[in-house]
């Protein structure tokens, strides 16, 4: 079968890609269009370093097919930031030290922002169990979920950025 | 020098890391990351058996394939003689390490690496590993540590006999070495103790589980220069063991460091980039290679799984006046199990008279090991203390107070031989003993334990440099890859000396050819030692920056002092000076003697050693077994917090998986020897929502053999998590759990087995 | 096991152990760090010892 | 090398069509969380993939009949944003909730759970408790199935070739009826359910069980619905004999397996556990005590 001819709106750029039925959304983002920001961790959706946002819902994109991508406008984390302004989340992460190798880091971020966009004012515990499907051998968590709830802080306007 | 604490400006506080903005927008490039044009995809063809005598390889059919560019297979290295060999990094036996890239003669565990291809695309690369023929004589195989020691157990290595014996064996063994500390006399001791505890533990091998497969991308050109784009923990040790694996002169290879997501002692040895090397050379073209999480599980090193056995003879008072310890650990397909660290650790946080250890290095037929995190330690100090909180339930003594009557202290000579000097153990259980976790109350059900854990922390070779920009500016170089932030505290340490905002100063990591030699970062070692040496490039900037000044407003060097990042005439007899920034100082290099900068190389001694004292609170659900743990505090002496965030993620990501370790994670295997959990959905890493905030509790006993007194801080947090979760568990339900994981089924078995027993 | 040595260097250390123990002296060369006086050394060319230092022979560490 | 297909039809006939007619395997993809890890991983090589999202009517929920009508492929956090649904059948929509991440429930569907077979399927022992209908359309038209009568086996289901679940009917609820689904695993998060329960009740004003399903998920090879355990529950109150009656009946009806995620006799006092909590919470939740959804 020859390639599929897939059109979407990747982080607000209309883009066209071709690829073949085996391939991924991660497969395509990485080694067709050159967005490497999204990790491969497992590949079975297990560890999230690969979340994006396919019209509006976190997804892992080692679990979806490029060729579905037709029609989709899709996040990641490349288009998390407006220009050099970074997201809340983004700054949060910075300040609170929440990284440490940096590679569950985009899927931790892009997964952050989901949570908070559906759920501005989420419990710790809610946080936690929004972020299960990413992995992060680092941290130990703490520092992510205090740069999560004091990114919410932020962007509901009870604290200045 | 050494610095005051009071006066320090930049050290201790909490900037931004450099590398910060490029891992929060995706931006930064890790091992999987690079690309080259021309560029092919290598992949691997792996044992499907445990073990077994590779008759042939017949890879015709692969290499028709259209699109398949190489195939390699062990016969396209060079042949290897066995003997540990020093390429920088210390003892490597490269005909092992050659052997676990490629197979020889023999596959010794699923997942060996027995062929590779480089193909156009990932799926011709697939499609051709299932054309490559291996015919396998299938052999017995042996995974248990105690089953591969017994008299008829499947031999892996016919020409392996046992070391540290007298007389040497004739018959080969999986025993590949017997290591034996031994202070004073435990046998007669024990004797007289009046109280005795004795156990036997078990742990599983677990995996570092960093979530960034392995990766690289490797050129060799024509003129056998050879290019290394990959994640590791030292790309002068990728070098180093690519040139030995490969018979390349060292020069030839220029490694470079990618991002790495996460190692953990598990990336301090190579598996793709001689291979890649080897078909880049035979294919003529750029070859790229990563790990599927099943190769990273299957075929990258765990770390040891064990069997050990604790004996305690104390008095009544609780001064302990026996121990004895045998360690038996898994080393997988080669020798080299982390025995050594596993035996001096254990007791090294106590001052004990009497002491016999004995450890074994043992082959099976599973992944060679690597380095995990204060290699060898966690297990020890798991049997050890949890055998310590058995004996203060025994004496109704505190376990904190146990500890404190036998804990080591300066002067305190150890076990394995050293002195300690300078060590902070009791100020660290001071600390925990004055947290308010350890008096919080607690609801029935539930139970706290506190355990201990000790590592050396090392110093070795490193070298960093200090560059002054022309505009005034700072460049920082490390050659240490950066794991967990140590850009952000090199950086720092630049930025102190030199009297400027850490903002000022840009670390990068230049490649292997761009900067000196030094060693993997592991063992806590990089920002003490790395850290030493960027702070005398710093100084040594600092000096030709005064010396400039002088010449500048001709007056003595001596008469010029240096402050806040600015030459200032020393009082006012040395003259009536505005004044000069690095910017004024940098324009005028050209004129003072050239650029300004100092690359400084040295082997970093004085490492002081670190102590740990972690307080767990777990509840048990005594129906499932399952253990939720509700509060976790970790004390540790840390010599000075140079960006006390990362120290503190050191210690929480270190205390998280220790309680993976405790609970969940271990390799699993079927009858035939395959791992049956090769994935991150049964090899059960902790998750967000399996564990609370993790209370880091910074004790701050400088080093004095740092300039800023530092210590490492990165391996001792994984030491005492699994006793301080098992002392949990007792003190919830009164039973001692010795093997690990204490995962669901085995707690409710014990519980059922407690049941039946108080019953009966 | 604990002996009196001449030696006031760790390369001396070596050539007198090798002298007297064959083999010896290789082994600690290649395989063994040297705590000298509490403090452990990875490659200890440049370490002196005094007449009352505490030298001590232990496996190789590296790190996690 | 074998080239792989891919089609997102726009109708059923059309999907049937490609189904039925092709030459080697055809697979149906909806969420595709289940597919594309056995593709990945080579354990499956089908021929043809047949995305059924863009057909109309699988995705999305919709009240019917007093009864709820959910389309196969809608994914989990869907589901999970239904106030309607999650008040009337809260256990479906808590087993569902429980499959997978955040990320998994972006996707994942009760169908693509249903005929992936696993007998550790979380979402269906809740909706065999449920009785709920699968409605299959095929070369030989529509029929109607109770969900129990798909899977056969692990990984087999009694759809033949051509057929496809479109959606799935949970029927009109009595007063005082209420349904639960807990699963133990050994993390918080992220496992595969090392045994399952879900119960769906009736109760009379006065508290007494009139109606009840229980069904367990992996402790035999596939989901087992427990009559036994129901009939301890038909006719009485939630007290400890009751409870005691329904964890024998539970740990009776086991036949589950050694592996990797348990024991035989773990599984097995697990079950009975499970079924005890499960009850407890159905009945609460049908007296009105609480709606609360556990993780």
């Amino acid at each position: 079968m020859s390639k599929h001819h897939v059109s979407a709106v990747i982080n607000g750029e209309p883009t066209e890609f071709l690829c073949e039925t085996q391939q991924t959304l991660l497969d395509v983002l990485r080694d067709e269009i050159g967005l490497t920001g999204s990790k491969e961790g497992c590949a079975s959706g297990d560890c999230g370093a690969c979340s994006v946002i396919v019209d509006g819902r976190l997804i892992c994109s080692c679990l979806m097919l490029g060729c579905e991508a037709d029609g989709t406008a899709i996040t990641t984390i490349e288009g998390i930031a407006q220009g050099d302004h970074l997201h809340p989340v983004q700054q949060k992460f910075l300040e609170h030290a929440a990284l440490q190798c940096g590679f569950c880091t985009p899927g931790l971020i892009v997964a952050s922002k989901a949570l908070l966009d559906e759920n501005p004012n989420p419990t710790e515990e809610e946080a936690r169990y929004w972020l299960a499907g990413n992995l992060c051998r680092c941290t130990g968590y703490d520092k992510v979920i205090r740069a999560v709830m004091d990114a919410a802080e932020v962007m509901r306007g009870e604290k200045a950025a | 020098m050494n610095y005051i604490p009071s006066d320090l400006k930049v050290v201790g506080t909490r900037p931004v890391r450099p590398d910060g903005v490029e891992k929060v927008t995706g931006r930064a490039q890790f091992g999987a990351d690079m690309r080259m044009s021309g560029m092919l995809w290598g992949k691997v063809l792996r044992s499907p058996h445990a073990h077994a005598r590779i008759i042939s390889i017949d890879a015709s059919k692969a290499e028709k394939l259209p699109g398949v560019r190489a195939v390699v297979t062990s016969k396209d290295f060079p042949h290897i003689a066995s003997e540990e060999a020093f390429v920088g990094e210390g003892p490597m036996n490269f005909r092992d390490l050659s052997r676990n890239c490629l197979a020889w003669d023999k596959a010794l565990y699923e997942g060996h690496a027995v062929a590779a291809v480089a193909a156009s695309t990932q799926a011709i690369a697939d499609a051709a590993l299932a054309l490559i023929d291996v015919k396998y004589e299938v052999l017995p195989h042996v995974i248990d540590v105690e089953d591969a020691m017994k008299d008829d157990a499947p031999i892996l290595h016919e020409d392996l006999f046992t070391a540290g014996v007298t007389p040497t064996p004739s018959r080969p063994s999986n025993i590949a070495k017997v290591v034996t500390f031994k202070k004073g006399d435990a046998e007669a001791a024990f004797k007289s103790a009046d109280v005795i505890v004795e156990g036997r533990y078990t742990t599983k091998p677990v995996h570092q589980a960093y979530i960034e497969p392995h990766a690289c991308l490797c050129s060799y050109n024509a003129d056998g220069q050879v290019t290394i784009y990959s994640s590791s923990q030292g790309h002068f040790m990728v070098r180093a063991y690519c040139a030995k694996l490969l018979g390349i002169e060292i020069a030839n290879i220029r490694a470079v460091a990618m991002e790495i997501g996460g190692g953990f002692g598990g990336k301090t040895l190579v598996y793709l980039e001689p291979v890649a090397i080897a078909l880049s050379k035979k294919s003529g073209r750029p070859v790229k290679m990563q790990m599927t999480r099943e190769d990273v599980f299957r075929a990258s090193g765990p770390t040891s799984g064990a069997t050990i056995e604790v004996k305690l003879g104390a008095k009544m008072d609780g001064s302990i006046v026996a121990a004895r310890e045998i360690l038996k650990y898994q080393a997988g397909g080669f020798p080299g199990s982390p025995i050594g660290p596993g035996c001096m650790c254990g007791f090294a946080m106590y001052d004990l008279p009497n002491v016999d250890v004995v450890g074994y290095d043992v082959v099976s037929n599973r992944p060679k090991v690597a380095a995990y995190r204060a290699p060898g330690a966690p297990i020890s100090s798991f049997a050890v203390e949890s055998a310590m909180d058995d004996l203060a339930r025994k004496l109704n003594m505190d376990p904190i107070a146990l500890r404190e009557k036998n804990g080591a202290r300066n002067g305190t000579k150890t076990h394995y031989g050293p002195t300690h000097q300078n060590i902070g153990f009791l100020a660290t259980l001071e600390a925990a003993k004055n947290h308010p976790h350890w008096k919080a109350p607690l609801k029935p059900g539930q139970g706290r334990g506190i355990a201990c854990g000790f590592w050396f922390n090392i110093g070795g070779e490193s070298t960093a440099g200090c560059h002054i920009a022309e505009d005034g500016s700072v460049v920082a170089t490390s050659g240490s890859p950066d794991i967990g932030g140590s850009r952000a505290s090199i950086g720092m340490m630049a930025a102190e000396v030199l009297g400027v905002p850490a903002e000022h100063v840009r670390t990068v990591i230049p490649d292997t050819s761009s900067i000196g030699f030094t060693h993997v970062t592991g063992g806590s070692r990089v920002t003490f030692a790395t850290g030493m040496a960027v702070t005398q490039a710093a100084e040594r900037t600092v000096e030709d920056l005064k010396r400039r000044a002088a010449q500048i407003w001709e007056i003595p060097v001596e008469a010029v002092e240096w402050k806040d990042g600015k030459a200032f005439p020393a009082g006012s007899n040395a003259g009536a000076f505005e004044p000069l920034d690095l910017a004024a100082l940098a324009m005028k290099a050209g004129r003072t003697g050239g650029p300004i900068g100092f690359e400084v190389s040295l082997n970093a001694q004085g490492a002081g050693p670190g102590f740990g004292v972690h307080i767990a609170d777990v509840e048990v659900d005594k129906e499932t077994g399952a253990v939720k743990v509700l509060r976790y505090t970790a004390v540790q002496d840390v010599g000075k917090a140079i960006h006390p965030s990362y120290v503190e993620g050191q210690i929480q990501g270190g205390a998280a998986q220790g309680i993976g370790w405790a609970l969940n994670e271990e390799y699993i295997y079927d009858k035939n020897g395959k791992m049956d959990n090769a994935g991150f959905l049964d090899y059960r890493v902790p998750v967000a929502s399996d564990v609370p905030m993790i209370e880091a509790v910074m004790v701050e006993v400088p080093n004095p053999r740092h300039p800023f007194g530092a210590r490492g801080v990165g391996e001792v947090p994984i030491v005492p998590p699994m006793a301080a979760i098992a002392n949990a568990i007792r003190s919830a339900t009164g039973l001692r759990m010795p093997d690990l994981p204490m995962s669901p089924p085995k707690l409710r078995a014990a519980l059922d087995a407690a049941a039946r027993t108080s019953s009966a | 096991m604990e002996l009196e040595v001449a030696a006031t260097n760790f390369r001396r250390l070596v050539l007198e152990l090798e002298e007297r123990f064959p083999g010896l002296g290789k082994q600690v060369e290649e395989g063994m760090a040297v705590a000298i006086d509490g403090e452990i050394f990875q490659d200890a060319y440049s370490a002196r010892f005094g007449p009352d230092s505490e030298v001590v022979l232990i496996p190789k560490i590296a790190g996690g | 090398m074998p080239s792989l297909n891919y089609a997102a039809p726009a109708t059923v006939d059309e999907a049937v069509k490609l189904l039925a007619g092709a030459s080697g395997l055809a697979k149906v993809m909806s969420g595709g969380t289940d597919l594309l890890v056995q593709l990945r991983s080579g354990r499956l090589r089908p021929d043809l993939i047949v995305d059924t999202k863009k057909l109309p009517g699988i995705m999305g929920i919709r009240q019917e009949a007093g009864g709820f009508v959910i389309g196969a492929a809608t994914p989990g956090a869907v589901l999970e944003a239904d106030a309607a649904l999650t008040k009337a059948w809260p256990g479906v929509v808590e087993a569902m909730d429980l499959i997978g991440s955040t990320q998994i429930q972006g996707r994942a569907s009760l169908a693509g759970n249903l005929c992936n077979a696993s007998p550790a399927a979380d979402s269906v022992p809740a909706l065999f408790a449920a009785a709920a209908i699968a409605v299959i359309v095929g070369p030989n038209g529509k029929r109607e199935v109770p969900v129990e009568q798909v899977p056969t086996g692990p990984g087999r289901t009694s759809l033949a070739k051509g057929e496809f679940i479109l959606e799935f009917r949970l029927p009109p609820r009595p007063p005082h009826s209420s349904d639960a689904y807990l699963r133990f695993i050994p993390r918080t998060e992220m496992d595969i359910a090392v045994v399952g329960c879900g119960i769906c009740l009736t109760l009379d004003a006065g508290g007494t069980c009139t109606a009840a399903r229980v069904a367990l998920g992996a402790v035999a090879p596939t989901v087992l619905l427990v009559p036994a355990a129901a009939d301890a529950l038909i006719g009485h109150k939630l007290d400890d004999a009751t409870l005691a009656r329904l964890d024998a009946a539970a740990q009776a009806a086991c036949k589950p397996i050694d592996d990797k995620r348990g024991t035989i006799v773990y599984r097995t006092k697990v079950a009975g556990v499970l079924a005890r909590r499960v009850a407890a919470i159905a009945f609460d939740r049908a007296l009105g005590k609480t709606s609360a959804k556990t993780h």
